[in-house]
């Protein structure tokens, strides 16, 4: 037993270190989306401490929307173009609809009207889309489909080509992030309301101009994400599940930050590949990977309960 | 409108003569002739630091037994941070602290209230999804013993207790002259008066020592003289002993025996307000202007 | 008016994918029916959907709201089949669970009132174990059996076990959890690993093209790939097109675009806009499986119509017919639907028929006939059967057994 | 004039601190009482008893249990899916494993168990808040339901992996299993529930309430007067838990009939925690209202499109109750956030005032 | 008894002499949909002029300023009667922020600093209307640290981990941030040491006389609040109960009594407020 639990996994991990090296790599790859994700929900919950569940759904209605209208026949980066129109208009209806009423009120409650935003959304997307799976349009968007096959030690690694892709655009978006928040009027103000609202509005940060802001990028993130993800396994709702990883990430890196929602996220990803295969298979009968992110991230928030970067919290009286 | 009769709150008067005897050894009287007890807390070259900030370095006082100690001192010097210290909210860095003539270990701070030691806070810290009433009540929970399936099914020792207790929280909420806003949530009152309820919520465990963060800010004079009023009474009739921090200078030095100034977690003087206002450090660092 | 026979469909949800091009089939068969012939024996047939979104819980809810005026209930799901089929003593209502269910619901004796015609999962398992043998010994080879992880996925494993431990492969089993249905890179990096000869999938909706595109990602030969029929669904393998070829399904259907049937729907169905399919569906494999089971239930109901004399039949009719099905190629040409379903016959002891099935190959753009007709090995599946049947009546006393069932 | 509460005089604390200090409100409840005790069990049908009387009464048992957590301690929880489960498995082993053991008393001592595993998951809270914990009760969420799946012996090895509640008797009456009859399950319903709730009264209103309530205002200010925090969310955590599992064992035993791990899965856990917000948090009013609106909602929507005849497809009924549910989700946090009790309140206040405002 | 016709005599009189700036007229306040808060209030603030609303506890100081900044709609809270007009322009209808950029900004009671930003990053959000280019926010950021040299020291740290008096200052440095042309200041003086008190007055002083900025500001400090006030309003249960100059207001004997502290002797200790009170006039 205790050779199973602390010996047979590294002796194996030894044996093949290109199988090995491949767990990481599909750990990393799936990382990197989780934090994607992690990353939308980050930045709604800066600027408002509204912990955006619908993040997920708007990931499935952003790519839904791309093949829907690519399939009309529109070009690929027009249907861009558009889809961001449409991810837009959300935020302006999502900020007149749902939160300017809600201003103020406790984050329970803004989180709760978040999950009727998803569930809305649901509902409005089946209505539209309809619930078959569908395939990105990853060729259309001059994504590279191939695959690298590298031999380390003889072995075997397969690295997808829009796998790296994914891990080079989500870099790319993380710095413009953090450079936007950090460096910026816009980015301060950000910070500023999801600390308090109503100094925020006393100085004269326009709510609606923020959030309006602040829920598109998220639907661009949202975009990249299942443009992303739906390169991977197609897009159909069944996606919206992928959202529940994103929370493990964000408790681990803590839900104020950028950095946080990315190193979480490949921290979670690989560790859970890890765990899953050296460990939850052989010895648990697998599908560890529902529960590991979470638990880890419980574990860890035991010693820092902000997360490994989220801000201090702040207890004074 | 107090007659002097029905103050004690819960007929436990005998408890304030008990521990006068134990530290008779010392005292003093003040001007209007009050008796001062023995030491009662005593702080012995406390030390508090916050990472690099050092909020409190190496001070040392004591509050004694019926007396109404003032802490005052400009903003950011540590005042708050001292009545965290005595109430067991910051653990100091150095330093010891004894009370009613024992050290007293590291302590959580439920644990500290379970001692006889009530607060209020600079800001205020009411249970804004409550009436006054259940507010001021979370003041009695420390003396309320009854189990939980005894409260489950209510009659009996719950309902008992809960009576009982309800008579010593309305004879607070009486002295505090708040009756008429038993049942409001808090969160829909004026600032004045949710300081006035913090009050009797603390009162309400009948403490031996009660600490007071500034409980006039925030008032105009009217007010202030209530809330002066209690205090007064609250020293008086139940002998509670009294620690204070206020800036209202007239406040302090009406109502305080001894003063503590604190200027940058230092101490800079200490003792009766007549000697403190004189003092030239106390002017420079604090007052401005002699008052 | 008409005949009540409700669907538990589900056309949202995760696996809606799938469940679509069922419905639709199995609406449109009714409504060429009510079009083309008035009804069944002259009665028309009230053939509506309950949504579930694969849902339990709402699928009992459909089951309570429909069986007051229902002569049949289609559960459509081993879930909501599993939780509904206690019931069916009380409420004495035929199930009909069409290649679907739990297996042991052919022993016709302990289930009187429930049907998984024409062929059960463990019938489907056999099949495939028993066209792999046909490619070569088993024994010492090692099969994955990637799954998931729900009632569904779980059903075919008592007969593996029994075939693994008869055959000498080694079985293992790689459950799909709800949730990694999509993300399922851990599973195969798992197949990876154990370098199976042949993988098995029992999967369903979203699971299937995730399971694809996984095994063309990490060059997981294509030919050594077999699913259940739920997991034969052109759509799953469309994404990946031509480096899908060589993948198998088992399947007890399968599509005749020559059939004359196909011609009726254009013309009484298709033409009046009658149908919320498309072309691309009708021609594939799920579509032509929902009209082979609407026309069970359909010759079930013409059955328990001559029977009981009358056309307004009760579920309890219903249940006769049902029973006393015999689709012989005669008759599947009078349908009209020669080839898209195997001949069976149903009795009141076996309420399966286990019909048998064909071995569907994907040539890059559809699916084509790789193998005749095998049957199942039901030596080894009736035994098992008559086992699980019993310990479900023990566990479920008292339960009612019908002893006048001969074999 | 129909909530004059003049001439209603208290005389004691007693009696001022009785339930229903103002008179109408009794007699209201007295009806309510009436019609659950007497009137619906008369007239309702089989369908009414399995789609809107039993789940109603058993989600607001669960919501009423959440509450307790989140509305009065002030803890968030998205677990509470998983704590059913762990009610229902318990009942169903101990119905298995004691076949004579009344099934009412399984069901209220499974509530233990997962009261047990709940203090378990509960001691996280001590130092983990807000939405760090919400987050951390899906570690609950997604282990317990992976061990439903995973650990056979919960299922006694079933091949199905599902479990199915045998036919359970009473006093010579089924009150479970398939042979039962609806309107015997709806009284045990009744019965587990008005006890359940009289009892999360008393708790609530009495010491360990007002430290919970003191706790989800402010712990800070709590640990400062005296309350130990540890105490105080544990007991939050057991309380809420042990209700939960006893609306967990029922919703399995008295509804359902049989259960898939998966049914405990996050959907059970969000429709709880609808009921509890929408209903209003920190009331136990609340939850009997949000159990009406959210498990009515949609049995009268579905039934809507047929009423009027309208030729939709009962998918587009589906994804319009979807999307319908949602909408009202967030009409009804935007018309009064703090839930439908304090919407009653309001009326009340008003109707109390009634004619003469201000 | 001041009658309302006699206040409004005073207050046009004095609007004669300077341009009115904002001028509330009448309104009435309502939370909640139920709790009638403010019951018909009307003030005038002349453009350069200090004005103050004084008041006891909960008599609606708070939520006069907030009507007019427009704060009340996150705390359920609206104007339902009257108006409230800028610069001669009705504003109630405004969003916050664009108030803010006709310049009036509000301190809110209770400091409301960003907790988790610097204090410096807190001076800087106040700067988040203007368009003038940085080197000027860099001026008058020298300039508010000039004022109050304590933030300077800890203009690194986190907001949330200062103490009281400085999260004062860092509110009222914020607002001027912003070169407001008007200043709403909710008790600037609660909380803080006296000598603060004097200083913080002395810079609203300052600002007032070499900037021209106009200040309407809440104060329970009755004292320091008419030494630098050039008129003011005293608001008690949602009513303007009396208005006038600062310095007739500091010689009436009810507000010596009640707001100044003082007996006919001079002033009284607080050890003595146990004697029989008189009733104020004007509830008679
Ligand atoms: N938890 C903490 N973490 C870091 N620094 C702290 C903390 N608490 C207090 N400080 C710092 O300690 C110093 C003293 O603060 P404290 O609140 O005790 O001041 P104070 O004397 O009460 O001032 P005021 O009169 O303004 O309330 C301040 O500089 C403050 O920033
Ligand atoms: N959000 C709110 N909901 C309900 N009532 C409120 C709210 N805010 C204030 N009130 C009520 O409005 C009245 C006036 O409050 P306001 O805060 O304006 O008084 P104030 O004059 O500023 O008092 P203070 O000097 O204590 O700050 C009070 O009675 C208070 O209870
Ligand atoms: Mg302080
Ligand atoms: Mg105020």
């Amino acid at each position: 037993m205790l050779n199973d639990i602390f010996i047979q996994p590294f002796a194996d991990m030894f044996a093949a270190p290109d199988f090995l090296l491949q767990v990481l790599w599909e750990g990393l790859v799936s990382g990197i989306l989780y934090a994607l994700i992690a990353l939308g929900f980050v930045l709604i919950f800066r600027s408002s401490r509204i912990f955006n569940f619908a993040q997920g759904i708007m990931v499935v209605f952003a790519a839904l929307t791309l093949v829907g209208l690519h399939a009309m026949g529109i070009p690929a980066w027009i249907s861009v173009a558009l889809t961001l129109a449409v991810m837009f208009v959300l935020a302006v209806s999502i900020e007149r609809v749902v939160l300017r009423p809600l201003v103020g009120q406790p984050d329970i409650i803004l989180f709760m009207a978040t999950i009727g935003i998803t569930l809305f959304l649901i509902g409005f997307g089946e209505i539209i889309f309809g619930g078959e799976n569908k395939v990105m349009i990853t060729e259309e968007l001059g994504i590279p489909t191939d695959s690298v096959v590298l031999e380390p030690w003889g072995g075997l690694l397969i690295l997808e080509q829009k796998d790296i892709t994914a891990v080079v655009v989500a870099g790319l978006l993380v710095v413009a992030l953090l450079l936007f928040l950090g460096k910026t009027r816009m980015g301060r103000a950000i910070r500023a309301l999801g600390d308090d609202h109503q100094a925020a509005l006393s100085v004269g940060i326009s709510l609606q101009t923020i959030w309006v802001l602040v829920w598109f990028i998220a639907g661009i993130i949202a975009l990249v994400t299942g443009i992303a993800w739906g390169a991977r396994a197609g897009v159909s709702f069944a996606l919206e599940v992928i959202a529940y990883k994103a929370l493990p990430v964000l408790m681990l890196g803590g839900l104020e930050s950028i950095t946080g929602a990315i190193i979480g996220g490949l921290m979670i990803g690989m560790l859970e590949k890890l765990f899953e295969i050296y460990w939850g298979q052989p010895l648990m009968g697998g599908n560890t990977e529902t529960w590991f992110a979470f638990v880890l991230a419980l574990i860890v928030l035991l010693f820092r309960p902000q997360g490994l970067f989220g801000e201090r919290i702040i207890e004074r009286v | 409108m107090m007659d002097g009769s029905g103050l004690s709150i819960s007929g436990k008067d005998e408890r304030r003569d008990a521990v006068k005897d134990a530290s008779k050894e010392v005292g003093y009287v003040t001007e209007d002739g009050r008796q001062i007890g023995g030491v009662l807390m005593e702080l012995r070259n406390i030390t508090l630091k916050f990472g690099g900030v050092v909020a409190i370095k190496d001070i040392s006082f004591d509050i004694r037994e019926g007396e109404i100690r003032a802490i005052i001192g400009p903003n950011g010097a540590g005042k708050s941070s001292m009545l965290n210290i005595i109430s067991g909210f910051y653990t100091p860095s150095e330093g010891e602290l004894w009370y009613k003539g024992a050290k007293r270990p590291p302590m959580k701070p439920y644990e500290v209230a379970r001692l006889g030691v009530a607060r209020t806070f600079q800001n205020i810290a009411l249970f804004e999804g409550m009436t006054v009433l259940d507010n001021v009540m979370t003041g009695r929970l420390t003396h309320m013993k009854a189990g939980i399936a005894s409260q489950a099914i209510w009659w009996g020792r719950a309902r008992d207790e809960e009576i009982a207790n309800r008579e010593i929280v309305e004879k607070v909420i009486d002295f505090l002259e708040i009756q008429n806003i038993r049942k409001t949530p808090v969160g829909r009152l004026p600032y004045g008066l949710k300081k006035r309820v913090e009050l009797a919520r603390a009162l309400a465990a009948e403490p031996s020592l009660l600490l007071l963060d500034e409980p006039m800010a925030g008032m105009n004079v009217e007010e202030k003289e209530d809330m002066s009023r209690f205090i007064l009474d609250v020293n008086d009739e139940f002998g509670t002993t009294i620690c204070l921090i206020e800036h209202d200078m007239g406040v302090v030095m009406d109502l305080s025996d001894r003063v503590v100034v604190m200027d940058y977690g230092k101490k800079i003087g200490d003792g009766p307000p007549e000697e403190v206002r004189q003092n030239q450090d106390v002017i420079d660092a604090y007052l401005g202007v002699a008052h | 008016e008409g005949l009540y026979t409700p669907n538990l469909a589900y056309r949202t949800g995760p696996f809606a994918a799938t469940g679509i091009p069922l419905m639709n089939g199995q609406k449109d068969y009714m409504e060429l029916m009510n079009a083309r012939d008035g009804g069944i024996g002259g009665i028309a047939i009230d053939f509506d959907e309950c949504e579930t979104g694969y849902s339990t819980e709402k699928g009992v809810e459909c089951y309570e709201k429909t069986k007051g005026k229902a002569i049949v209930t289609q559960p459509w799901s081993t879930g909501i089949t599993l939780q509904v089929l206690p019931k069916t003593n009380v409420d004495e209502i035929p199930i009909l669970a069409p290649g679907y269910g739990f297996s042991p619901m052919a022993d016709g004796k302990v289930f009187q009132w429930a049907f998984n015609i024409p062929l059960s999962y463990w019938d489907g398992a056999s099949i495939l174990i028993k066209y792999l043998g046909s490619q070569g010994d088993l024994s010492g080879k090692k099969i994955a059996f990637l799954h998931l992880d729900h009632p569904f996925g779980k059903e075919p494993l008592p007969y593996l076990e029994a075939a693994a431990e008869a055959q000498g492969f080694e079985l293992v089993p790689i459950p799909v959890g709800l949730k990694e249905m999509q993300n399922q890179s851990a599973q195969w990096l798992q197949i990876r690993r154990e370098r199976p000869d042949y993988v098995i999938m029992w999967g369903w909706g979203a699971m299937n093209a995730g399971a694809i595109t996984e095994a063309v990602k990490t060059k997981f030969p294509m030919e050594n790939m077999l699913g259940v029929w739920w997991a034969g669904h052109d759509a799953d393998l469309k994404i990946v097109g031509d480096a899908g070829k060589g993948y198998k399904s088992v399947s007890w259907s399968f599509p005749n675009p020559e059939a004359p049937i196909m011609a009726d729907l254009q013309k009484y169905v298709v033409e009046p806009g009658k149908t919320l399919s498309n072309a691309e569906e009708m021609s594939g494999v799920f579509y032509s499986r929902g009209l082979v089971i609407s026309m069970v239930l359909g010759e079930g109901i013409r059955v328990a119509q001559e029977h009981a004399g009358k056309a307004e039949i009760s579920p309890a009719d219903l249940r006769w017919g049902l029973e006393n099905l015999d689709i012989t190629e005669e008759r599947l040409e009078e349908l009209g639907m020669t080839g898209m379903v195997p001949p069976f016959s149903t009795s009141c002891n076996n309420h399966t028929g286990h019909s048998g099935g064909w071995i569907l190959e994907w040539d890059g753009e559809k699916f084509v006939k790789a193998s005749d007709l095998i049957m199942p090995d039901s030596d080894m599946i009736a035994p098992l059967e008559e086992k699980a049947a019993m310990d479900y009546a023990e566990a479920n006393q008292p339960w009612p057994v019908n002893e006048e069932c001969g074999g | 004039m129909l909530y004059r509460t003049a001439g209603q005089f208290k005389t004691s604390y007693k009696s001022d601190m009785a339930l229903f200090p103002v008179r109408q409100d009794a007699v209201l409840l007295m009806v309510i009482l009436g019609f659950a005790w007497v009137v619906f069990p008369l007239t309702a049908s089989e369908f009414a008893f399995q789609t809107l009387l039993i789940p109603i009464l058993i989600y607001a048992l669960a919501a009423q249990g959440l509450n307790i957590l989140t509305g009065y301690a002030g803890q968030l929880s998205l677990g509470t899916a998983a704590f059913m489960g762990v009610g229902a498995y318990a009942c169903y082993k101990l119905v298995t494993l004691f076949p004579w053991m009344n099934p009412v008393v399984a069901i209220l001592l499974s509530g233990f168990f997962s009261a047990g595993v709940g203090v378990a998951f509960g001691i996280p809270s001590l130092r983990i808040k807000g939405f760090y914990l919400a987050i951390a009760t899906l570690a609950a969420q997604f282990f317990l339901v992976w061990l439903f799946e995973k650990w056979g012996w919960l299922y006694n090895y079933n091949a199905s992996g599902a479990i199915q509640v045998p036919n359970l008797e009473m006093f010579g009456t089924y009150v479970a299993g398939p042979q039962a009859s609806s309107i015997v399950q709806y009284y045990v319903v009744l019965v587990v529930v008005t006890l359940m709730t009289v009892l999360c009264i008393n708790l609530t209103r009495g010491t360990l309430g007002r430290s919970w309530k003191a706790t989800r205002d402010m712990d800070i200010a709590a640990e400062l007067i005296g309350i130990n925090l540890m105490r105080s969310k544990l007991t939050a955590f057991a309380v809420s838990s042990y209700v939960v599992g006893v609306a967990g064992a029922l919703f399995v035993f008295m509804w359902r009939g049989a259960a898939e791990p998966n049914l405990f899965d996050i959907p059970l856990s969000f429709r709880i925690l609808f009921i509890a917000i929408i209903g209003g948090l920190g009331s136990i009013l609340g939850n009997y209202l949000g159990a009406i609106l959210i498990v009515g909602l949609p049995v009268v929507l579905g039934t809507v499109p047929q009423a009027l005849g309208l030729p939709i497809s009962s998918a587009m009924v589906e994804h319009l109750n979807i999307m319908i549910v949602g909408a009202l989700i967030v009409f009804f946090l935007i018309i009064e956030p703090h839930g439908l009790a304090r919407l009653w309140a309001l009326i009340r206040e008003k109707l109390i005032i009634w004619p003469f405002p201000h | 008894m001041l009658d309302t016709a006699q206040t409004g005599e005073t207050s046009t009189r004095e609007g004669a002499a300077r341009e009115t700036l904002l001028e509330v007229n009448n309104i009435e306040v309502i939370y909640n949909h139920v709790i009638l808060v403010l019951k018909g209030v009307s003030l005038a603030v002349p453009r350069g002029g200090i004005t103050a609303l004084l008041g006891g506890n909960g008599a609606g100081k708070t939520t006069t300023l907030k009507a007019i900044s427009n704060l009340l709609h996150s705390e359920r809270g609206e104007v339902t009667k009257g108006t409230i007009s800028y610069r001669g322009e009705r504003v109630q209808d405004l969003d916050p922020a664009a108030l803010v950029k006709r310049g009036v900004i509000q301190v809110m009671e209770g400091r409301h600093c960003f907790e988790h930003l610097t204090v410096e990053e807190n001076l800087m959000t106040g700067a988040f209307t203007r368009r003038d280019g940085k080197a000027a926010v860099q001026r008058d950021l020298e300039m508010v640290y000039e004022y109050f040299p304590r933030l300077k020291e800890r203009r690194k740290s986190q907001a949330g981990y200062t103490s009281g008096g400085e999260q004062q200052m860092c509110a009222i440095g914020r607002a001027l941030m912003s070169r407001p042309e008007m200043v709403l200041l909710d008790e600037p003086s609660m909380g803080l040491a006296p000598q603060l008190v004097e200083q913080i007055f002395e810079i609203v002083k300052a600002v007032n006389e070499g900037e021209g900025v106009s200040f309407l500001l809440a104060e329970q400090n009755t004292n320091v609040a008419l030494r630098y006030a050039h008129y003011g309003y005293i608001l008690e249960n949602g009513r303007v109960v009396m208005d006038g100059p600062a310095q007739a207001l500091r010689e009436n004997p009810d507000v010596k009594e009640f707001y100044l502290g003082m007996s006919d002797e001079g002033r009284k200790s607080f050890r003595d407020v146990r004697s029989y009170r008189r009733r104020k006039r004007w509830l008679a």
